[in-house]
């Protein structure tokens, strides 16, 4: 047992940081908010990593992956967290495409992973229904063979930067009769087939990051069903499993503490930085501490997947913990930054004047609604209560 | 001791939560503070006709004898409603300089208009540098002749879009941060050397940063005695606070019967959402904190018109505790809304923006925990 | 509204001052924990108030209660507390009496009441079972009808004192065949009659205020039932209802800040007194604070109480946040007699020494001990999960 | 990195589980505490002849060449009986200044006797006005010739009763508190001028206040250097305070386990207490507390040999976050097993009560935050 890197490790590290510094854009530096993006902004890193052979590094070699050990894929989201990229989404890496290669035929292997490697295809996500919230198994959406096309109708929501979408995948259920978690099944949609409309949800925090998404009679090719008819549910839970592991989100929110650090020595508090107050000081240390444990807690977790265990229910404590940790920090952002917090820098117009450039610092323009956005964490992805319900019955066995 | 409403009071709030419901519906106000006004000059007037806004002046000063507690009555039916009108810089804050610091020409001057509704008024106390500490001033009143100059820049200035005049800090002598030196002083909005540039803020609200180049004030500019407004400011700031406080209460009040009422309507599993115990359990806890916050709040109302340190220790204790649950029952209200509460849609997430705010305005729960333990 | 006492007021409050000052027993001034009490010890100021007229408050006039206004028992609660004294057990002043009065017929008032006012009569509490807990309505004592007595067989646990004591009140099931909180009878026995066994349980404090009372065939007059049979349940749940409303504890907590404040004074910190450690004095002011808030909401309670409400599911509330102050007040107590906390003063010898006299300052002695014994009070009178689950369903109305 | 055990750490793990299992049920516990030696010299003793005690030292010096990782999972399954035998005071503290700052000679002399389990050591660094500061000593060391002779009182020696040996920290030089002027001091528990009063502790422990009276020490009695101990009494507890770590941990981890289960057998209103979300939902909570306590427990052990500030911060944040989980695991265990939890008779009280020493034990929460912080 030791937290030392290798020699190897060290040089590793050494190349990912050079790659990083070389080849990052450089307008992406240090970006602030999502919403203020465009798709390209999004996509451009992911294209580079995809030409490095970098962007799917959790994947089998054989599909693109990298065949990196669990510190490496450590070290390589602590230095893209150190200089605060802008990562490939999730949605085509971390969900579709594991269930592709796991579940999916060789004809969809082939046609939908090279484009989630290169970055190419941009997914979305199509699991929540109005009305269903963390219960993904009461959906209503329903996908009715005809020959060999599904005609798919139904009401998804928060289908997160849908906007921007090629492709997405969608649960619906084939079999109107199966109980609740049965006769759903995995199908993918190209999201320019007639029928599929997205509708923007605007968020508290004045921004729109998810829609909702209408289809109408929408036709899919049955080839575009993963796996088996019915069985999508197992597909889904994999997929869940695998969208907690990265949820942690460590690396980032430590680089979040060290600018929570850099605004706290910039604010003044009785005339001396903030950043020297002890009860401010103290709330970022007890910060820390959580996210130090929560460190060790991933790698644990990662080296346990790497003796071959999957990612299991223990990804849950991942997701609890680093929303918890990332909502925190988000919130004494905020508090660090003071009367400041107040100005909202959405796109209302006001007759009288501004809104139009940054009022007080630069570094307190988002702090409120990076707070206010950050709520989501804890609801989406399976709820926090969500989570407990499964440690309850996966580890506690009630 | 009494815990009772006079039925006065008990008229005012019925009344008022009438006006509430039926002029300041959600989709109203909706409309309003996406506005170029951003308020409802209507209502101010409305307010002004039903004598709101003279309720806690006393009779001779053109008022109606109330006190603290009219005001907190007043605040939690607005806290209600998040309504956006500026009674508390507007009635509290600037009523209460006059009221406690004003000569009786400047009282002539300014109470019949704030009665009226003809004068509006903001407090322009918080630097971009000061944080909660209103000594803390780099804007400066120097003595001219009889007058004095006034030079600086005051950040978020809570409805200065809408004021006509401004309750500005300044320094008038000693270094940043020293207890003496500190002056208050009244001001037209539209003297010559003001320039404001207005904002819209998270919560709904307008705000201004407001930048004074070389303002000429003459020497009744000036409220209560020149160098020693510190301890003028920290009694009137408390009754804001306290009213401050009794509108959060107003606000987590709505909010959590929503948070209430919503779990009851919204079904997942086949059941409605409260119907599980562990939400049950966490709806409990923010009604325990409501309760344990208005508590507070009563107290902090009672005790402004005690000594110094019972005063300052109530209003302390209550900015922390209101502060601790304005932030408990905004987060779980969201929460328990799940995806609808992080939506602009639903009103859960804009109480919850308003109670966010509420731990920033006139120090937040760290600030006044140690000014508590400091009073100890 | 004001919180200022009237002339009235404030002459009530030096007069009871007066009296605590003149006539509490000088012996039991600032008395540590009960169970280094005698039986004498507690009953002690019950039976000078009981002379004096004061020692149920509480009650209607007619049967020995004061007729103060709210106001004036809170003067009441706040004197003794000041004064620390030790006041009437509740098994008889709050908690039978008022069954009695309210429910029990002239003989019984006749019988009873005049004990308990005078403090004659020791009350003890048979509700829980064990294996019940908090669930009082699935008890399994019966009373059995035979001619002009009950035949009571069962086992009753958590039976406060009641090795001191001369009658106890006890939750029968006297129709077996009823539903769950049905067919349960409210009868009162003397702990005398053949048959009653006390055994006392020991807690982890190392002291002995609780017992296990075994009843087996105890012959019980039918005059001894309370109100109608197998309407117990009603007059359990008044009773709880009055318990609860005098549990907040609120006077008691301020002396304990009082004196928890006098330790971390004499306590040290870095060359200072500990009280002066911003971080534990912050500790004592968000004590103080949670607690004025808790006082204000049982003045609020009481006045409604006035105004003809009785006590209702509010006083849940009391409960919680009563125990809950009590809880970290004693807790904060261990903390600021840091390294002296550790020796146990309980009675187990040890031949190379001691604990026979205190080690370290005397009021480290029971500071342990008082934070492990107070961990009873979210569980005992209904757990605080019951206490929420009274709320849920009261007051939310879900 | 690497988060594996070697197989000889797991043969270590699987052979004292079993003895605790099979050698220190909760009866033989219960027994052995009460009795008037307080402790089982035959498991130390059985310790000692399975190696377990020469664990940490290197082969050099008589061991089996073992490290803190070795300390971690020994004091692991100690805590999952809570075993009252004085590893830490003997092995890790006695073991770690021998150690670190101990000569040729003095390893030569005691090493040998804690391995074979003949010489116990108790570490008397605590004063009656001290707290958690190392360098707050009223307790001295005077020069006498080569040696010095020491006078003080000491305050809860952990073990000290079974001790055959004291580790004593005094000053020599300097003011009280200064980090200047502490010494460490290796002596005889039967050296004259040395008494004790013994006691038995809340958490089943026994310990001893000590006095010292003009007690007469060697030159070479002293270890490391004359007035620079403080430092490595830093670096000694540090490694004390991570073992200690891993003895809550296992405390923690039983505890859960008894909760869990207790929730299954009890039943209340027809069913078992642990099918309500309420209780599941915490015993999740605890759940998590333990699986990032422990995360922090393998974070300080492997940082004991990094440089001084990383060891600090890892030891600290270890002790904050590991007494935060103790104090919840404790609380809530005892909280779900109801009445029953509050009884001398269940064992999870005795869990409860361990835990909670154990955040006074070389610093508490709030100490740790700080130095924390300071380190920050």
């Amino acid at each position: 047992m030791n937290l030392e890197f290798t020699a190897e490790e060290q040089a590793f590290r050494d190349e990912v940081r050079a790659f990083i510094a070389e080849n990052y854009p450089k307008h992406l530096a240090d970006f602030g908010m999502r919403e203020d993006m465009e798709r390209e902004d999004f996509l451009a890193w992911h294209k580079i990593l995809g030409k490095k052979g970098w962007s799917v590094p959790a994947w089998p070699t054989e599909y693109g992956g990298t065949g990196w050990t669990p510190t490496q894929r450590y070290i390589w989201s602590e230095e893209n967290a150190r200089a605060s990229t802008v990562m490939p989404l999730p949605f085509g890496v971390s969900m579709v495409g594991p269930v592709i290669y796991t579940f999916g035929n060789a004809e969809q292997k082939a046609k939908h992973l090279p484009g989630i490697v290169s970055g190419d295809v941009w997914w979305c996500q199509g699991y929540s229904e109005p009305g269903a919230g963390s219960d993904l198994a009461s959906l209503k959406t329903t996908a009715v063979r005809d020959g060999d096309h599904y005609i798919i109708n139904g009401q998804k929501t928060w289908t997160t930067l849908a906007q921007h979408a090629d492709w997405g995948f969608f649960l619906c259920r084939t079999d109107p009769t199966a109980k609740q978690q049965e006769g759903i099944s995995f199908i993918l949609v190209d999201m320019k087939t007639p029928g599929v409309e997205v509708k923007p949800i605007k968020l508290l925090d004045g921004g729109y990051e998810v829609n909702e998404t209408w289809l109408t009679d929408v036709r899919v090719p049955v080839e575009n069903l993963v796996g088996q008819e019915n069985k999508g549910w197992t597909y889904a839970k994999f997929l869940l499993a695998h969208e907690r592991s990265g949820i942690a989100g460590v690396a980032r929110s430590k680089r979040g503490i060290e600018k929570l650090r850099e605004i706290a020595a910039n604010e003044s508090l009785d005339g001396a930085p903030l950043i020297k107050d002890f009860d401010f000081a103290k709330k970022v240390s007890q910060l820390e501490i959580d996210l130090a444990a929560l460190e060790i807690t991933e790698l644990r977790t990662l080296a346990g997947e790497q003796a071959g265990k999957g990612p299991g229910p223990e990804s849950s404590i991942l997701k609890i913990k680093g929303t918890e940790i990332q909502q925190r920090l988000t919130e004494l952002t905020l508090e660090a930054v003071g009367t400041y917090g107040a100005p909202y820098m959405g796109g209302v117009s006001n007759d009288n004047g501004s809104n139009e450039f940054p009022v007080g610092p630069d570094y307190a323009t988002h702090a409120a609604a990076t707070y206010f956005n950050m709520r989501k964490t804890s609801i989406y992805g399976g709820s926090n209560e969500i989570q407990r319900n499964i440690i309850t019955k996966m580890i506690l066995g009630l | 001791m009494d815990f009772n409403f006079t039925e006065e009071q008990d008229m005012v709030r019925a009344g008022l939560s009438r006006l509430v419901r039926e002029q300041y519906d959600w989709e109203t106000r909706r409309k309003a503070i996406a506005s170029s006004a951003g308020w409802r000059p209507e209502v101010w007037a409305q307010l002004a006709e039903l004598g709101i806004l003279g309720m806690p002046f006393s009779e001779a000063d053109g008022g109606f004898g109330g006190g603290a507690v009219d005001a907190m009555v007043i605040m939690q039916e607005f806290g209600k409603g998040l309504v956006v009108e500026p009674f508390i810089p507007t009635v509290v804050c600037a009523g209460g300089f006059l009221k406690h610091g004003g000569t009786a020409a400047q009282k002539e001057e300014h109470i019949g208009g704030i009665v009226a509704g003809s004068a509006v008024f903001a407090f322009a106390y918080a630097e971009p540098r000061g944080r909660f500490d209103y000594a803390d001033l780099e804007t400066t009143a120097a003595k001219d002749g009889a007058g004095y100059v006034l030079n600086g820049h005051k950040a978020v200035v809570i409805g200065a879009p809408w004021a006509s005049h401004l309750i500005v800090t300044a320094r008038t002598g000693g270094a940043r941060r020293d207890r003496d030196g500190v002056s208050v002083f009244v001001v037209a909005k539209d003297a010559a050397g003001i320039t404001t540039r207005d904002y819209v803020t998270v919560d709904g609200r307008r705000a201004s940063e407001v930048y004074f180049e070389n303002v000429a004030l003459p020497a009744d500019a000036l409220i209560g005695e020149e160098g020693a407004g510190l301890a003028l400011i920290e009694l009137v700031t408390d009754e804001a606070i306290a009213a401050l406080c009794a509108e959060a209460c107003g606000a987590m009040k709505v909010a959590h019967a929503m948070t209430v009422e919503y779990s009851r309507q919204r079904k997942q599993f086949g059941v409605p959402i409260g119907s599980f115990q562990v939400l049950q359990h966490r709806m409990v806890d923010m009604y325990t904190a409501y309760e344990q916050a208005l508590s507070l709040t009563y107290l902090a109302t009672l005790r402004l018109g005690s000594d110094e340190r019972a005063r300052k220790q109530a209003v302390s204790a209550a900015k922390v505790g209101v502060g601790q649950a304005a932030r408990l029952i905004g987060q779980e209200a969201v929460q328990i809304h799940g995806g609808n509460g992080v939506t602009d849609e639903y009103a859960i997430g804009h109480f919850f923006k308003r109670l966010t705010i509420f731990d920033s305005e006139f120090g937040n729960v760290d600030h006044h925990l140690k000014r508590h333990v400091s009073l100890g």
